[in-house]
């Protein structure tokens, strides 16, 4: 077994298998995604509190549980990296953060929308939106840290430590934004806490099961770039089907 | 020949930037100029009503700190990064971490400590109360450190590359918001009367916490920046 | 003493060399020789732990670089290209820190007297920035007077300095072999060291 | 900013679907886009190296 492991850990088998693979995972997102829009939409009842603008959460949440899911799973990977120098964690961390960054945006705006209706106002420093925007500017350093080093190495090991110092602060953060929040009587309103129907639940795990394939199929493609960038001198690129023509 | 200790290293290492320091006065005056003049633009910008002014002066005064040491956290390696007086550093017998904790030191009492001597006289521009100015001082003591030790990742991370500076300010500032909360949260807190200790032992622990990680890490970023 | 096995690096897709061995024993001295960008300088950085190999072992007394580092380093002398030297001190506040980062702490007097047998006497006090190329050059390797180094890495140590100063390196570099030091350096100028046998290394 | 609030009260799914949903899929699909891009342009400068790497 862990042969195999470390055969598939490596930029040449790898790159073969993430294209046989984001096929089904592009498909299998599609798939949920219809699924969970229809349940979210025609089977899940009206909320009494809330109306109609409550299913702006069946984007909403698995959006923010995302962009937080896959900062850890990419400092994860950064820290994969940095400890074995493998090169391939390093390149997953990379793939990964736009991805991140694009999932936090999605949340602070449906955030927004949902605010406008609840709260009367688009934007409420609430701990949970504050955490998030917070969340936006870690990745953005990542981001901007990892473009503006042209040596790969020297990006990819940088751009790591980064990550690991992001995601030991993340909980530091949160936890101050929350304090913060509780001292200036913010309004936090919960989604009406009582009992969740079970349409609504099911229809917000599958949109987050579409969420993951989704981003597992987007960081898989572009990872896939990176290797091809990265390994633009070998042998085993210039023999690839898709280079030769 | 004698040998040298550790902490005879760190003081060698803290004493000589405070002598570099001293013979480019004009850089500390820099940041120190640029903090008062900051602060003295918000009256400008919202309006002098005492009462506003009194109610935002934590805020005020803790974000043009937090930008102030953003601002000479560029140098903190720079310099010694391209005389190769860094390359030095690394091959010290003893440990690198060693001598980073004592360049964020050194950097620290060059424009942390100025900026907390500082603030009570701005804090007097918004009618700050005495205790107020008190609290925000202890804050301003346990904070700036921590500003200068998670600054020194981020010069490390940023060592040499172009458009150094704003891209250390764009990694480093979400990092320290958790001190600009416990520092004005504690004065806030004073002013409306409650207690400032759950405040100021959350600066400490997070100062202890940077003081134990930090310099590790950021020898770590040296090493990777170095490469 | 220090063996070099299998050694190779690359910067960036570029690769420098790869498999290289050496070995360097007790009064040994080594001159790296090569083109322009054919890897000096990565390979004496590599030695310095600075940069760590795609492959391959720096070995120093049987134990890993990496393992020892720290006394390793307190074993070893790097010269850069860089002087690392301030401007902004005297040449005796340079070399006295210099020193003092290489673990030894120097005392006034021998400071002063290294540096005038480096021929910068009269210029003790002087700020390092009124000094020339020349003389700044003179001022780092007045460290190799003041160290205690094992083994000596030189990155072309001769540049910027005249035939006086060339000949007073010599003499330095002839001193520490004959106290059983070691030596790797690099060179566009002509060294000789007057009965020793000076080995050479060719990256190509 | 009043008719807004109106017309959003008055047709709340246009509002869910239009502002959240439709800008979500836009970002999303920016995204695919812009990864189908880079793999178009990653490909055609491999190739080009391969090509000016057999000419010499």
């Amino acid at each position: 077994m862990a042969i195999n492991w470390f055969k598939y850990s490596a930029p040449t088998t790898f790159y073969g298998l993430a294209g046989k693979m984001i096929p089904w995972f592009a498909f299998s997102a599609a798939i949920l995604f219809a699924v969970g829009l229809y349940i979210g939409f025609f089977i899940a009842p009206m909320d009494a509190q809330q109306g109609e603008f409550y299913r702006i959460i069946f984007i909403h949440v698995p959006a923010s549980m995302m962009s937080m899911f896959l900062y850890m799973v990419m400092a994860g990977y950064a820290a994969l990296g940095l400890i074995f120098n493998t090169r391939l964690s390093a390149m997953m961390a990379s793939a990964i953060a736009p991805t991140g960054a694009l999932f936090t945006v999605v949340s602070l705006w449906t955030g927004a929308l949902w605010g406008k209706p609840m709260w009367g106002t688009w934007w409420m420093w609430d701990a949970r939106m504050t955490s998030e925007l917070i969340l936006l500017f870690l990745y953005l350093g990542f981001i901007a840290l990892h473009a503006s080093i042209d040596e790969p190495r020297r990006a990819d090991r940088a751009a790591a430590l980064l990550a690991i110092v992001g995601s030991v602060n993340v909980p530091i953060i949160y936890f101050s934004v929350k304090w913060w929040n509780t001292l200036h009587q913010g309004a936090t309103i919960k989604f009406s806490g009582t009992s969740m129907h079970i349409a609504m639940q099911q229809a917000m795990f599958t949109m987050l099961a579409a969420c993951w394939l989704y981003a597992i199929a987007v960081a898989l493609a572009r990872v896939r770039s990176i290797i091809l960038e990265r390994e633009r001198n070998t042998v085993w690129i210039a023999e690839l089907p898709e280079v030769k023509q | 020949m004698k040998k040298s200790s550790m902490l005879d290293l760190l003081v060698l290492v803290i004493r000589r930037d405070l002598v570099l320091a001293m013979r480019r006065r004009a850089d500390v005056l820099t940041t120190l100029v640029f903090f008062v003049m900051v602060v003295s633009l918000f009256p400008l910008g919202v309006g002098p009503e005492l009462s506003m002014l009194r109610k935002m002066a934590p805020g005020v005064l803790w974000v043009a700190a937090l930008l102030a040491s953003m601002l000479s956290l560029g140098r903190l390696f720079s310099a010694d990064y391209l005389d190769g007086t860094l390359e030095q550093m690394m091959l010290a017998p003893q440990s690198l971490s060693m001598l980073v904790l004592g360049k964020m030191a050194a950097h620290w009492m060059v424009s942390g400590l100025p900026l907390v001597l500082m603030a009570p006289v701005l804090g007097l521009q918004f009618d700050m109360s005495v205790q107020a100015l008190g609290v925000l001082i202890v804050g301003l003591l346990l904070g700036t450190p921590i500003l200068s030790m998670i600054g020194a990742i981020g010069a490390a991370l940023t060592l040499g590359l172009r458009g150094g500076g704003v891209l250390l300010s764009l990694l480093v500032l979400p990092l320290c918001i958790p001190v600009l909360i416990f520092g004005t949260g504690a004065v806030e807190a004073i002013s409306s009367g409650l207690s400032v200790v759950s405040h100021l032992s959350l600066l400490g622990a997070l100062l202890v916490l940077s003081f134990v990680f930090t310099p590790w890490v950021t020898a770590q970023a040296l090493r990777i920046s170095m490469e | 003493m220090l063996e070099v096995s299998n050694l190779a690096c690359s910067r960036g897709d570029h690769r420098l060399f790869c498999g290289l061995n050496f070995s360097l024993n007790l009064g040994q001295i080594m001159q790296v020789q090569g083109a322009n960008g054919s890897g000096k300088t990565s390979l004496l950085r590599t030695l310095c732990g600075f940069m760590m190999p795609d492959e391959g072992d720096i070995v120093w007394r049987g134990e890993s670089i990496r393992d020892l580092d720290e006394d390793y380093y307190a074993e070893m002398l790097y010269l850069g290209h860089l002087n690392a030297i301030k401007d902004e001190l005297s040449a005796l506040e340079n070399l006295r820190i210099s020193a003092g980062l290489s673990g030894v702490v120097l005392e006034e007097q021998e400071a002063i007297s290294a540096l005038r047998r480096m021929g910068l006497r009269g210029r003790e006090m002087l700020p390092t920035k009124v000094l020339s190329q020349g003389q700044r050059r003179r001022v780092a390797l007045a460290r190799l007077l003041v160290s205690d180094a094992k083994l000596w890495i030189l990155d072309e140590p001769l540049t910027a300095l005249d035939v006086g100063a060339v000949a007073l390196v010599q003499e330095l570099i002839s001193e520490h072999l004959a106290q059983q030091g070691m030596v790797i350096f690099t060179t566009h100028q002509p060294l000789q060291v007057a009965g020793i046998e000076m080995r050479s290394l060719t990256l190509s | 900013m009043i008719s807004l609030d109106v017309w959003m009260r008055e047709n709340p799914l246009t509002y869910v679907w239009f502002g959240s949903y439709a800008v979500a899929l836009l970002i999303f699909a920016i995204e695919i886009a812009m990864v189908v891009h880079r793999r178009k342009i990653t490909l055609q400068q491999v190739r080009m190296m391969h090509d000016a790497g057999e000419e010499e």
